[in-house]
């Protein structure tokens, strides 16, 4: 038989000017299994507190039901005293009788029947409640940032400076993503190189950062502070010890007519090689799907000129385990690739370029060093036309959303250019300017008024060549609706930012979600833009949606708070409300029928199958189990399940049926 | 011997005979049957869709039915126009029970949509391996392949080839020995539409393709359609008028450079029909990037720049 | 896309439009790419992105411009508009639907008469012979648009090269093709209605 | 004779409905006093069960509220919850039950006016529908109540 206390509060006046709060005590004075019945002005004094902490000790409580203001209120502050008088807090619950009944109804019979449904609901259901303890789970101290482009780049010196470990993966041979190709950037035009290279410098130099590159996530288990992930370290067929980085390899390769991905194609690279000359590392590698030794068995002449002997042809992959605490996903974005415009002539015509190959040509460290050239033969064009949207805002190429950075980067380019070619000719086709940001309108405006870059409203609809220039066919909306022509030595599309490659997979090997573009998602677009789903996983930067530099860097910062402050406890208590698999005697072992329905079901991924086996280690059958460091207790699976194999803790469905029989 | 359905469409009866004859003498070798849809009538053309839905969809609706009763699936539709008619009204009549109904009430006929049309490229890629064996005088021309607007068009109803930068035509006139120029009008409209009432507009819209596939160095125009021959051939003089220059490259329908690429003769194929005597000009030395020595001559002054957006 | 329904007013063109063949104006963002690509931008009074403009707004007078305008009748239905258009905005069912709807209201622009009287013959062409009847088509349609001179000069050159037939290939059943007829004239009434 | 008084039980979530409801009181907006709430974590969390039980129990009707589409406190379970109402429903009609007592709304966390519109909506509809079923069984704690106090 339980022994339930009953502990009803006037709030004031606030309750009892239209409950009989008496009445109400004297009613559940008569509850099977109430033993002691009060009201009493304040229950959240401290008079009020000491009456329940008397209470259960000399009565013996074993259920305390407080009837007053909403638990969103104060169920912490009575569940804490009902601990401190040695009651599992957990078999503490609140009645509801203020915001859901006195407030919002008149003083009437009524009320006071309504409060006593209230409380007695709450009767029954703690009767059935079951001693909970909060869940402890050890934090292991470590970062894993993904990606080390900007965000990743920022995110993890703010962790390492916060004093805790961070391991950062690096998929290219160098961290510094796309800002690194970047000429000089909006809205101050200050150069890329020179803001961002010391910080990249900082991240190899850091006592706390461990910096793979070259590598990439092979796979990852656990949960939020237990994490295990493994890296897969690809061969670099450099001993990275030994080198100095000295380039006498890289020059004298033969195999040097390869397309460089850094200089998106427009310069070229040999086979072994460093991506750019501030690369960090400042190690090269060998590229084997270009290396004549990897192809035809011979050369070998890199190993015969490094003077350190740091050459290692049979250089294997490395997989590398490591304890994780959380992990930073900032593997950024990438542009829509050529074959989505053909009418663009992109891809045919050697003069249609996308920004980030003009941000090479307007850089001081690229192909042309920083002359405006055309890739075709090598002239200054003297009339050049960007095309914004390119891509972006079209339903028809299945990118239907605003790439958020092309309007920028665009007014950027048109006005580098000008800057270099005085007499030359800039038009800008755009559907409309998206320029929110501090200084953004401003600096577009500069471009129009001081540098005469001419905007025409409308979108292109072809570019053929003839003669050697570009036909470029538009229109001009604001003149009455017309079809207009441009001819042009140069263009350059702002191509729409699209998730980065591989972005799917890598969501599902993490258990993130993304979004139908494969952008990752944040568990809230307002409230919690910088976490997950999946708990202990963090967003930064551009992976999660388009955007620029300096929003990167804040949300890159806001993510390493959210480690910082999760790495703040050795130990994460999480409340108990979780759902469990039930679990009894053998030979059922579960009712759990094993139908897995639950699994996918899950928002949170918390729910996997196990064998279970008995004692000869035989697996006599399959059931679900739930993570308790990933369950949210949202209680989607106990409703799913048709067996009734999960329940909800806190939640559970003898619990709330029983507040059924009280109505 | 493999049968095929075949509707002709008007032109092939009359403007467009040679293609009708030159599709008949290639089949005979390749060794295929073309079973003409019974007692076919005319698709509608533009006229029937610019003033009555319906009707746009019935007529060419009585012709898939008509040929449903040959119990054959590929119908072979040489003239484009005919195409996009029949792909566009069985496009429709698929999605759309209810003007489903209503076409079945206008015509008496039930439609069970059993038949796909299919262009002359499909026609010609499928069964290459009929003539590709037999190709006797490789047709080794450079030749600018011109697909038109309706092959290709609207993607979603043709569902053919890349909308923008169509490849088929230039592969088949490849396995015939020829080597397809890059070129950039190969989608752009002719005028046919406007043919008989805007002679003159045609002629400024053709004058650019044909400019264009001339100045790409081509020797032959290649076709799969009635309309888009007529306009480049019949009316040769409207385009020299507009281009003010003349023009002698000859316009072939595909089905004439495969018939000569297997050594059949000039006259069965109907090649005396042209306006434009088939005669190829001297290969012309162009390079397929822009010329930087072009560019640099027309380099404009930065005077004469201002004037470069020309308003329409 | 364009087969969803939006919201237009419920006597309005755009709504008509949109009932009769599922393409809404609302869609069109105005980007102009339609025009810019359009071969005929050139000979309109309105081009494609200007008709849609004027279709949105939906005032009196701007429906009255779409009906009496010339452009539906010079477009050349070829599609480009259609393929190229970032927001699948059916162009060229459109223009039909202004062409359909402008002849029914008789509010057709006067520019656009020979268009109409080249549509009529094509149509009785194959109305009363199954099939288009070149010789007798061309004829009418000179007739009925005095354009004499153009295509008469063609004319026995053709015919010389046995292009030209000058009698009609009847196709046998050609009382289900005027059936087709009145019927679809039946349907386009009610519709009206 | 006093009018129908139907008894509602209300399933909320207890990130938007339920802190509506608070709202609802906070700002005080008065409404009907038949509604019974029981807290959920999440509309995801309710079954059939529960609702067969609350009509097994005596209640005229029922009302399933959370948060807004896409603002789930837990991103997708209010989503699961919707699809299964789809399936719940051609399971009511199958077993006779009447789908008009079953109120479906979303209450988020700022609309407490909102929510005294939902309950004042659902007592006067389900009032028009008249008690669901001839044995009221009513709790006997609070009918002893009233014939001591209430009179
Ligand atoms: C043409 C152009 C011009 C621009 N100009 C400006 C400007 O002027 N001002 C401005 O503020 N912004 C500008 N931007 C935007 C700017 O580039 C981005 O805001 C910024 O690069 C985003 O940084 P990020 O670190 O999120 O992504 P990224 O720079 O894309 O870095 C991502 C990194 O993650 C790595 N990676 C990817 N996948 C994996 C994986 N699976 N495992 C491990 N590593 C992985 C990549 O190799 C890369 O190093 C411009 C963008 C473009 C396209
Ligand atoms: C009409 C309108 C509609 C909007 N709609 C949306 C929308 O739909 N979605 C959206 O995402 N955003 C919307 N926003 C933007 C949104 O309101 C802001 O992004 C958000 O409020 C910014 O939060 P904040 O905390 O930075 O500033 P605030 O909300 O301004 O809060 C600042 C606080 O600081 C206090 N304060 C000020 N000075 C001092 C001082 N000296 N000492 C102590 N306290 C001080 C103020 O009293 C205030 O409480 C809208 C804005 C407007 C104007
Ligand atoms: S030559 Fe040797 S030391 Fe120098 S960069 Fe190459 S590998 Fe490193
Ligand atoms: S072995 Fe390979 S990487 Fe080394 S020099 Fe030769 S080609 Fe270059
Ligand atoms: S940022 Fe500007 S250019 Fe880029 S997609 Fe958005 S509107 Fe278009
Ligand atoms: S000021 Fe406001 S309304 Fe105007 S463009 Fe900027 S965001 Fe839009
Ligand atoms: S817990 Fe229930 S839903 Fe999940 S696998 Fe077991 S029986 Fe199926
Ligand atoms: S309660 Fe929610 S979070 Fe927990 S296992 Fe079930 S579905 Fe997943
Ligand atoms: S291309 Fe499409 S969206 Fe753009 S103006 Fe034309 S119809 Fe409108
Ligand atoms: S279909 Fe008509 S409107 Fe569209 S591009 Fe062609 S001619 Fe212009």
């Amino acid at each position: 038989m339980s022994r339930i206390g009953v502990f009803v509060c006037h709030c004031g006046e606030n309750i009892s000017a239209t409950v009989d709060c008496a009445g109400v005590a004297e009613a559940m004075s008569r509850v099977p299994g109430v033993v002691h019945s009060v009201d009493y002005k304040y229950m959240c004094s401290d008079p009020g507190q000491t009456m329940i902490k008397d209470a259960i000790k000399e009565k013996k409580l074993d259920g305390v039901v407080v009837s007053a203001c909403s638990p969103h209120m104060h169920e912490p502050t009575f569940r804490r005293a009902c601990a401190e008088a040695g009651l599992n807090p957990y078999l503490c619950e609140m009645a509801n009788i203020r915001e859901h009944c006195s407030w919002v109804h008149e003083k009437s019979e009524a009320t006071t029947l309504k409060a006593i449904d209230l409380v007695h609901k709450m009767v029954e259901k703690v009767k059935k409640n079951q001693p909970l303890y909060s869940i402890k789970v050890p934090v292991t101290k470590t970062a894993l940032v993904l990606g080390g482009g900007i965000a990743g780049i920022q995110a993890a010196l703010d962790i390492a400076n916060a004093g805790h470990k961070v391991v950062m993966v690096e998929r290219s041979p160098s961290i510094g993503g796309h800002m690194s190709q970047l000429s000089e950037t909006f809205p101050t035009l200050d150069c890329s190189q020179c803001i961002l290279t010391p910080r990249m410098v900082e991240v190899a130099q850091h006592p706390n950062i461990t910096l793979y590159t070259y590598s990439e996530l092979e796979s990852m288990d656990g949960f939020i502070g237990n994490f295990k992930v493994r890296i897969r370290k690809k061969a670099r067929c450099v001993d990275e010890k030994l080198c100095t980085g000295c380039g006498l390899c890289t020059t004298k390769c033969p195999t040097k007519k390869i397309p460089s991905e850094f200089n998106e194609g427009l310069g070229m690279r040999s086979a072994i090689y460093v991506p750019f000359p501030q690369a960090v590392p400042n190690k090269p590698v060998i590229d084997k799907t270009q290396c004549t030794f990897f192809l035809k068995g011979k050369c070998k002449v890199c190993e015969k000129v490094c003077p350190t002997k740091a050459i290692r042809y049979d250089q294997e992959d490395e997989i590398i385990e490591v304890d994780i605490g959380a992990i930073v996903l900032a593997t950024g974005f990438n542009v829509l690739g050529a074959e989505h415009f053909p009418e663009y002539g992109y891809g045919r015509y050697r003069d249609v370029i996308q920004g980030l190959q003009f941000e090479r040509i307007a850089s001081a460290s690229g192909p042309t060093s920083g002359a405006i050239r055309r890739p075709s033969d090598g002239t200054e064009p003297e009339t050049i036309v960007f095309i914004a949207c390119a891509g972006s805002r079209d339903e028809a190429k299945g990118i239907p959303y605003c790439s958020k950075i092309c309007c920028m980067y665009t007014a950027k380019h048109a006005m580098l250019y000008k800057h270099k070619v005085h007499h030359g000719k800039a038009y800008v086709f755009y559907m409309d300017i998206r320029a929110g940001g501090k200084m953004y309108e401003e600096f577009v405006r500069r471009a129009i008024e001081e540098d005469d870059v001419k905007y025409i409203r409308g979108r292109v609809s072809r570019i053929y060549e003839e003669d050697g220039k570009l036909i470029v066919k538009g229109a001009d909306t604001l003149l009455g609706h017309q079809a207009i022509e441009i001819r042009a030595d140069m263009v350059v599309l702002a191509s729409a930012a699209v998730a980065n490659d591989g972005a799917e997979e890598l969501a599902q090997k993490l258990h993130v979600s993304y979004d139908p573009y494969h952008f990752f998602a944040e568990a809230h677009p307002k409230l919690r833009p910088v976490e997950t789903n999946t708990a202990g996983i963090f967003l930064a930067g551009a992976c999660q949606a388009p955007r620029d530099i300096p929003e990167t860097v804040s949300q890159a910062s806001g993510a390493a708070s959210k480690v910082a402050a999760l790495f703040s406890q050795s130990e994460l208590t999480r409340e108990p409300v979780i759902a469990v698999v039930n679990r009894i005697a053998p030979p059922l072992y579960s009712t759990c029928t094993g139908c897995a329905l639950c699994v996918p079901a899950c928002p949170y991924q918390a729910i996997e199958m196990e064998e279970i086996k008995n004692r000869d280690g035989v697996v006599v059958k399959r059931a679900a189990k739930i993570n308790p460091g990933l369950c949210q207790g949202c209680g989607t699976c106990v409703a799913l399940c048709r067996v009734k194999a999960i329940d909800l803790q806190g939640f559970s469905n003898e619990q709330v049926f029983a507040e059924l029989m009280a109505l | 011997m493999i049968k095929i359905a075949y509707y002709p469409g008007c032109s092939l009866l009359g403007t467009a005979r040679e293609y009708d004859e030159s599709l008949r003498a290639i089949v005979k070798k390749m060794g295929i049957e073309l079973v003409d849809v019974p007692d076919w009538n005319c698709c509608g053309a533009s006229s029937a869709h610019s003033l009555d839905h319906d009707l746009s969809v019935a007529l060419p609706g009585r012709i898939l039915m008509q040929a449903e009763s040959l119990g054959l699936e590929d119908l072979v539709v040489p003239c484009a126009a005919c195409y996009s008619r029949l792909m566009m009204a069985r496009h429709e009549l698929m999605e759309d029970a209810a003007l489903k109904a209503r076409v079945c009430e206008m015509t008496g006929m039930e439609f069970r949509g059993t038949v796909r049309p299919i262009n002359i490229i499909e026609f010609l890629q499928k069964y290459s391996d009929t003539f590709t064996d037999k190709i006797t005088a490789p047709f080794d021309k450079d030749v600018a392949c011109y697909y038109g607007c309706l092959l290709v068009r609207p993607p979603k109803v043709t569902n053919f080839d890349r909308p923008e930068d169509p490849r088929s035509m230039d592969e088949i006139m490849s396995l015939l020995g020829s080597k397809p120029v890059e070129w950039d009008f190969k989608v752009e409209c002719c005028g046919a539409a406007h043919s008989i009432t805007r002679a003159g507009l045609v002629g400024k819209l053709s004058s650019k393709i044909i400019g264009n596939a001339v100045h790409r160095g081509a020797q032959a125009i290649i076709v799969a359609c009635p309309l888009c021959h007529s306009n480049l051939d019949m009316r040769r003089n409207f385009i020299n008028k507009a281009a003010g220059r003349k023009y002698d490259i000859p316009v072939l329908y595909i089905t004439e450079a495969v018939g000569l690429a297997m050594g059949i003769g000039e006259k069965e194929l109907g090649l005396h029909r042209h306006t434009v005597k088939v005669r190829y000009p001297e290969k012309v030395k162009v390079e397929a990037e822009p010329r930087p020595k072009a560019a640099a001559a027309t380099k404009p002054t930065p005077a004469a720049q201002t004037e470069q957006t020309e308003e329409a | 896309m364009s087969a969803t329904t939006h919201h237009h007013d419920a006597d309005s063109l755009a709504h008509k439009l949109n009932n009769a063949t599922g393409v809404s104006p609302t869609r069109c963002y105005q980007c102009g790419k339609c025009t810019a690509g359009c071969p005929m931008a050139e000979e309109m009074d309105y081009t494609p992105s200007h008709i849609l403009r004027l279709l949105q707004l939906g005032l009196e007078g701007s429906e009255d411009r779409v009906l009496r305008a010339y452009s539906p009748w010079v477009c050349l239905t070829c599609e480009v508009c259609y393929a190229r258009c970032p927001q699948e905005v059916d162009i060229p069912k459109m223009m039909d639907f202004l062409r359909s709807e402008s002849a029914r209201l008789k509010k057709v622009n006067p520019r656009a008469a020979d268009f109409l009287s080249f549509h009529k013959t094509m149509l009785d062409s194959i109305r009363y012979v199954g099939r288009l009847y070149e010789v007798g088509m061309i004829m009418g349609y000179k007739l009925r648009s005095w354009h004499f001179l153009e295509d008469v000069l063609m004319a026995p050159s053709l015919f010389f090269k046995g292009k030209l037939k000058l009698f009609p290939h009847l196709i046998k059943n050609r009382k289900n093709i005027s059936q087709i007829f009145k019927k679809s004239g039946n349907a386009r009434t009610e519709a009206a209605k | 004779m006093a009018e129908f008084e139907p008894k509602i039980i209300a399933f909320v979530c207890n990130w938007c409905t339920y802190t509506g409801a608070d709202l609802t009181g906070t700002s005080r907006i008065k409404h009907a006093t038949n509604v019974r709430i029981i807290r959920l974590p999440c509309t995801g969390r309710i079954d059939f069960m529960l609702l067969m039980k609350a009509f097994a129990r005596g209640a005229d009707g029922v009302i399933v509220s959370g948060c807004h589409p896409n603002d789930c406190h837990y991103t997708s379970g209010n989503f699961h919850a919707r699809r299964r109402w789809i399936l719940f429903r051609s399971l009511l009609n199958f077993m006779g039950v009447d789908a008009r007592r079953i109120i479906f709304s979303w209450v988020s966390a700022a609309e407490g006016a909102k929510w005294a519109e939902v309950v004042n909506t659902a007592v006067k509809e389900i009032r028009a529908l008249g008690p669901y079923d001839e044995y009221k069984n009513l709790a006997p704690i609070r009918a002893s109540w009233r014939t001591e106090h209430a009179g």
